[in-house]
């Protein structure tokens, strides 16, 4: 299992690399001067723009501009500074809206995860009842209705019908709610979709019918037999999901004006702000190659067969 | 010898899109105390259904036990019990072993475990006493490092290893009745000797009552006291296992003898085969359901369902040949290739 | 019907030397399936393979055949290396050679009618076309015991042993001279199984076919075998004459595999004490040396877990790879 | 067991007279004979809520190809004197805040959608079997190259390399084509490879092996109809998911640029409105939900249909 985990942890930071370089690279081949008059170079003079490209190396080759990226970013753990916004350094910004950011898309992960688990253990062991077919409609309506959609629907109904609750903005707890449900509206669905599915082919195999015919009680094998066994798939889909939330909020920090990461990178990908998208995408990468690390470590806990033929054999 | 269950005019359906499947239809039977009852048929004849009838482990729907079937253990019909009353059942009165071995150990429990927990349901044994109970029972069904194989695993298990798992978790409580369904068919020939051969040691240790379910004759022939034989939902004939292979009335049991080789038979003669396939029972014939395969057919057969005839107090059969108007039919040469059939009665 | 004897002077079709697969498993491990077979296959013979899940017979039967590449050894038909065909030799062989496999369900495209399926042989190699096609199609129908109608029907319609004779066709309709029977009787239920055994034995005295029949249930191979090969791990422990086998076992797992055999009699059953195999078949990827048997044989020497046995021939046309009978002759 | 039998039969010595079973055709199949297609058609059509979205779909198709054609407003026509006019009967969806037509706009943008969505799907499809196909067919060394480049494609966020993409070859609707495409395929190589690897173990390909077949014909007439049930079914996912992904870019400002519209373009405009005149988000939004949920319903019909599991 360590073995199989330190092999997993090489090939992700040469992943990490990969990405670094090919984002750096990519960013830099954009045609045209980062700085110059046609955009933030009109509100400077000419010696502050020469002064500033000098500070960030910005004259040199792009190689040694790598070289210097690459250094600053292993050692220091510096992405550098905006280039708009003067004196805003990469690592503040994300500093600051990170964890606005991460209480969102983790409030909406775990009201994915209880709503969407129960709904999903719920209707698959009410196969075609009317429980399971209103979930079924909660799910095509999740699948199928945009994030954009439902925090709109959210801020009419909560914010002008009823005006119970902040639709903009950002400060204490109830800030949060909305934005946390809308993002989290499509996980619920997938989650409960998948988690459905799993009970009911788990609740198919062989070794429940082993279980009943022990004499298992209801709730020992639902919770002993059933979940444990269902919930192996579920853990998979974890680390493809966490791109969803990123994606989402994306849109959700958006609308509700949110000062999160994701509104920070949609700006700054609107703006040209190219350094602060380089740091931002290297931040997102590294976070969602290292999650799907974590989800596989986690799939060798659920899931003993896994842990055996990885390690031992 | 004291019945311990008794099976009356079972029928289970299966709701499908093609509509109602009567897989079982009108079985009766019962098992006497310490006996092995044998289940014969192929696929589809419905006798798993019927073994799964008698623990009430069918999922329904799609299946139902129609209105009027009744199975009697020990005075107490299973078919109106509550899930309570069941859950007490199951495992300590009457346990179950099912075909593959590979798919019914639950992967995600140690074996140890998956074996302590019915004593710890119906013995009221605490963690550690039912682990402890549980090696000795892993000792008992002749697995060796019992303690080590406790905590590992089922994929951890070879096949044959897992099928001795599943019958300690099934004797672990010491019941009355084994349901064995199909226990072999999914072994190698050897290993299906070390698990009857299991089987059959156990049984008369502990004198459990087994009702052995299989579509394999030769299996049957050593350890069965009785054998039924089903054929489309119903019991063909049935009689203690003397009676089935030295004297059997049925066209369709004979059939089944016939098209197994012995390795006594002359190699390459042609073997019996059974023209046709087993009516769909969706929509079952009226009359008797293997009259369009049998060699035998008369009209009657295809009208009205034969009722059973006695042959002997353990011997029954339900056949239209059996009747007084019917012309005398011997029982078919290779059958009497032992010399040991005493003819007809 | 009566076929001509075969005696061990009849000529060998097919004679296979030595022959291995292997398949490389994870970055380290081989899985010995065939490691060392030899035997001979006379013309016009049954030739059974019997043995136990894992022990290679599959794998040995499509090597043969030339599905598989050999890793070592060869397969000599008729004067022909298998192995080293290629191109259109390739392809001529396949009207010599064919194979009928074990699932029948897996075995028949479902997307193809059953006519097509029968033709798939007459197809590819341009042997009829038109009414000739269809007329060839339904002689080959009519051969296995199905009718013209089921031509233009798709495989999920037909039941299990209708399904193998569909196969069987597909088979026939290249006039092969010999047929790898790849366990096909395994899937169905017993009744069934005698029609496709009887249809077997059958097709060989019409056509005078040679048959390699790989299977696991002895007393089917013994049945409609002429000779059988008994194997473990990859190994023929045992080749002889069906009979020879069956009255005089030599090789201790031949004889545990006999006892293990239930006999449908219940006298027979009750009077004969078995020999019980302990443990099971121990894995085929990196085997240990030796005999592949010696870990579950009850007169395991300390040369059996050193040196592996040869196949020697013990009494007359009777083989046994044994260091029990290294003083015999 | 022991019951009456039916007495309205009367016994006589007649019906006792062994006919046997020889007259019996034993292997008579009494279903009328229908292709894998055929079937699949069936029980399509069998499924309402399918058909229904399919219905739908067709609805919703027509209108965005002859919408402005009916209501009579040129899409990008500015009318100063109608700005924010609520939906009445000469402007059925309302105008915006410059005045122009909601439904001709809502019409003309959903062209984009679902163009947007049918052509990347096309490509992505296209690319997927390729790749998939050929990784699967040829395994080995090719097959592990492929699954490595899949792998590291894999593991960095999709979005993040649309974004990129955008970033480095400008914004417009090719270049979101490309951006969508390239990154989308990686599934569904992945699924046919999983599905060639699985077929090609099949013992009707060994046979047809062992029948001397060249390798284009096993790839056409027996891998590619086998695949092809998974990969209709795989397509009409993956419309609406191209459909949400262009809406969801456009709506951060990074897809379909003015004036050129689409679903996600109209909704990220109306959404400042939002508080002052709802409808404007109404339409698009409904229209995108809409489209979604008939292209996923019909999916799932067509999963069901298609499932080998429900035959026999």
């Amino acid at each position: 299992m360590c073995r199989f985990i330190f092999k997993r942890i090489g090939y992700a930071l040469l992943t990490t690399f990969i990405i670094i370089t090919l984002t750096f690279f990519l960013i830099h081949s954009i045609p045209g001067d980062p700085i110059s008059p046609q955009n933030l170079g009109k509100y400077l003079p000419e010696d502050a723009v020469k002064a500033f490209k000098e500070k960030h190396g910005l004259d040199k080759p792009l190689i040694v501009q790598y070289g210097m990226f690459l250094k600053r970013l292993i050692l220091e753990g510096d992405f550098g500074d905006s280039l708009i916004y003067i004196g805003r350094s990469v690592n503040k910004t994300i500093k600051e809206c990170a964890p606005t950011s991460a209480i969102i898309g983790g409030q909406a992960i775990i009201i994915e995860l209880i709503l969407g688990l129960l709904m999903g253990i719920v209707a698959g062991f009410n196969r075609g009842k009317w429980i399971d077919q209103v979930a079924m409609v909660v799910v095509i309506l999740g699948i199928c209705v945009p994030s954009f959609v439902v925090a709109s629907l959210l801020q009419y109904i909560f914010g002008v019908k009823f005006n119970i609750l902040p639709i903009y903005g950002w400060g204490g707890f109830k800030e949060t709610i909305l934005p946390s449900i809308a993002l989290s509206f499509f996980g619920i669905a997938m989650f409960g979709k998948y988690m459905r599915n799993s009970v009911l082919s788990v609740v198919g195999e062989d070794y429940i019918l082993t279980a009943k015919a022990k004499g298992v009680s209801k709730t020992n094998l639902i919770i002993k037999h059933v979940l444990r066994n269902a919930i192996i798939p579920i853990v998979t889909l974890f680390g493809p999901h966490l791109m969803f939330i990123f994606a989402g909020s994306f849109v959700i920090e958006r609308i509700f004006a949110v000062p999160g990461l994701g509104k920070y990178y949609v700006d700054s990908v609107a703006n040209s702000d190219y350094t602060m998208v380089l740091g931002l995408t290297i931040l997102y990468s590294v976070l969602f190659i290292f999650s799907l690390i974590l989800v596989d470590i986690l799939y060798g806990i659920v899931d003993p067969r896994i842990r055996i033929t990885k390690g031992d054999r | 010898m004291q019945k311990i269950l008794e099976v009356k005019d079972l029928r289970v359906s299966f709701h499908t899109y093609a509509g109602e499947c009567q897989a079982v239809r009108g079985v009766s039977f019962h098992v006497n105390e310490g006996e092995t009852l044998a289940v014969v048929g192929e696929s589809g004849c419905g006798k798993t259904v019927t073994s799964k009838a008698i623990m009430k482990l069918l999922p329904e729907p799609p299946s139902e036990i129609k209105e009027g079937s009744v199975i009697l253990f020990k005075d107490k019909n299973i078919v109106n019990m509550k899930e309570k009353e069941l859950r007490l059942l199951r495992g300590s009165e009457i346990s179950m072993i099912f075909q593959d071995p590979m798919t019914s150990l639950n992967p995600t429990s140690k074996t140890g475990k998956q074996i302590a927990e019915g004593l710890m349901i119906h013995r009221g044994m605490n963690k550690k006493q039912a682990f402890e109970e549980a090696v000795k029972m892993l000792e008992t069904v002749k697995i060796p490092n019992a303690r080590k194989r406790a905590n590992q695993y089922p994929h951890e298990f070879s096949g044959g290893m897992r099928q001795r798992a599943m019958i300690a978790i099934a004797l672990a409580c010491n019941p009355s009745i084994l349901i064995a369904d199909e226990p072999t068919t999914a072994l190698d020939v050897t290993i299906q000797a070390q698990i009857m051969d299991l089987i059959k040691e156990l049984q008369k240790k502990l004198g459990t009552a087994v009702i052995l379910v299989t579509h394999d004759l030769g299996v049957v022939a050593d350890v069965a006291d009785r054998i039924q034989v089903m054929y489309a939902g119903k019991i063909v004939e049935r009689g203690t296992t003397d009676e089935i292979f030295y004297n059997p009335k049925h066209p369709y049991t004979w059939a089944l003898l016939r098209s197994v080789p012995k390795l006594s038979t002359k190699n390459k003669s042609e073997l019996y085969s059974l023209k046709g396939t087993p009516p769909d029972l969706v929509s079952p014939p009226v009359g008797c359901p293997f009259a369009p395969r049998c060699e035998y057919c008369m009209e009657i057969c295809e009208e009205a369902m034969p009722y059973a005839t006695e042959i002997t107090s353990t011997h029954e059969v339900s056949c239209w040949l059996q009747h007084p108007m019917a012309p005398k039919v011997e029982v078919p040469n290779e059958l009497m290739v032992g010399g040991e059939i005493n003819g007809a009665s | 019907m009566e076929q001509a004897k075969i005696t061990a002077e009849t000529k060998d079709l097919i004679q296979v030397k030595n022959l291995k697969k292997y398949f490389k498993v994870g970055r380290k491990s081989i899985l010995k399936a065939v490691d060392g077979v030899s035997f001979n296959i006379r013309k016009g013979e049954t030739i059974g393979l019997v043995g136990e899940s894992g022990c290679g017979k599959t794998t040995c039967g499509r090597t043969v055949m030339g599905l598989y590449s050999a890793t070592g050894g060869e397969v000599v038909f008729d004067g022909i290396n298998v192995h080293k065909l290629k191109g259109k030799e390739k392809k001529d062989f396949t009207r010599r050679a064919q194979i009928i496999f074990q699932d029948p369900y897996a075995s028949l495209n479902p997307r193809m009618t059953v006519g097509d399926i029968i033709a798939s042989g007459i197809d590819i190699h341009n042997l009829y076309t038109g009414k000739e096609r269809m007329d060839r199609i339904y002689e080959l129908l009519n051969l296995v015991g199905l009718n013209k109608e089921h031509a233009s029907r798709f495989p999920h319609e037909f039941s299990g042993g209708q399904r193998q004779r569909i196969g069987i066709a597909r088979a026939l309709a290249m006039e092969p001279e010999f047929i790898v029977c790849d366990e096909p009787i395994s899937a169905l239920d017993v009744s069934i199984q005698a029609q496709i055994v009887n249809l077997l034995i059958r097709l060989q005295y019409e056509y005078g076919l040679t048959y390699l029949f790989i299977a696991h249930d002895l007393s089917m191979v013994k049945h409609i075998s002429d000779r059988v090969g008994v194997m473990y791990l990859g190994h023929i422990v045992e080749l002889t004459s069906s009979d020879g086998l069956y009255k005089k076992p030599l090789h201790p797992y031949t004889q545990a595999l006999l006892s293990a055999i239930p006999e449908p009699d219940p006298n027979t059953a009750r009077s004969t004490k078995r020999i019980e195999l302990e443990g099971e078949v121990p894995s085929p990827i990196n085997p240990k040396s030796g005999c592949r048997f010696a870990s579950r044989c009850r007169y395991a020497k300390p040369e059996c877990y050193e040196i592996t046995p040869e196949l020697k021939e013990i009494e007359n046309d009777h083989f046994t790879a044994c260091h029990l009978f290294n003083d015999v002759k | 067991m022991t019951g009456n039998i039916n007495s309205s039969i009367e016994l006589n010595q007649e019906k006792f007279r062994i006919v046997g079973c020889e007259n019996l055709d034993a292997e008579k199949i009494n279903r009328k004979s229908i292709t894998f297609w055929q079937d699949v058609w069936r029980r399509f059509k069998s499924n309402k809520v399918a058909v229904g979205a399919a219905l739908l779909l067709l609805i919703i198709t027509l209108l965005c190809i002859f919408g402005p054609y009916i209501s009579g407003y040129e899409y990008e026509v500015i009318d100063k004197n109608n700005r924010n006019v609520s939906p009445n009967t000469t402007y059925w969806f309302g105008t915006d805040d410059m005045g122009r037509d909601l439904f001709s706009r809502v019409c003309i943008g959903g062209r984009i959608s679902i163009i947007i969505g049918i052509v990347c799907t096309f490509i992505m499809i296209t690319i997927g079997i390729l790749i998939g196909g050929i990784a699967g067919y040829f395994g080995g060394l090719i097959d592990d190259i492929l699954m490595r480049i899949i792998e590291i494609i894999g593991s960095i966020p999709r979005l993040i390399i649309i974004i990129l993409i955008q970033i480095l070859l400008g914004r417009g609707i090719f270049q979101l084509v490309f951006a969508l495409t390239i990154v989308s395929w990686t599934a569904t190589a992945r699924l046919v490879r999983g599905q060639i690897l699985q077929l090609k173990e099949m013992e009707f390909i060994l046979a047809e092996h062992s029948l001397g077949a060249s390798p284009s014909r096993i790839i056409f007439k027996h891998l590619i109809p086998n695949v092809l049930g998974v990969i209709i079914v795989r397509m009409t996912f993956a419309v609406p998911e191209f459909i949400f992904e262009e809406a969801f870019l456009s709506f951060v400002g990074l897809g379909i640029q003015p004036p050129q519209t689409s679903w996600g373009a109209l909704a990220a405009t109306a959404q400042g409105n939002l508080m002052f005149y709802p409808y404007q988000l109404f339409f698009p939004c409904l229209f995108i939900s809409l489209t979604m949920l008939s292209f996923n319903l019909m999916g799932d019909g067509l999963n069901d249909a298609l499932d080998p599991k429900l035959r026999q």
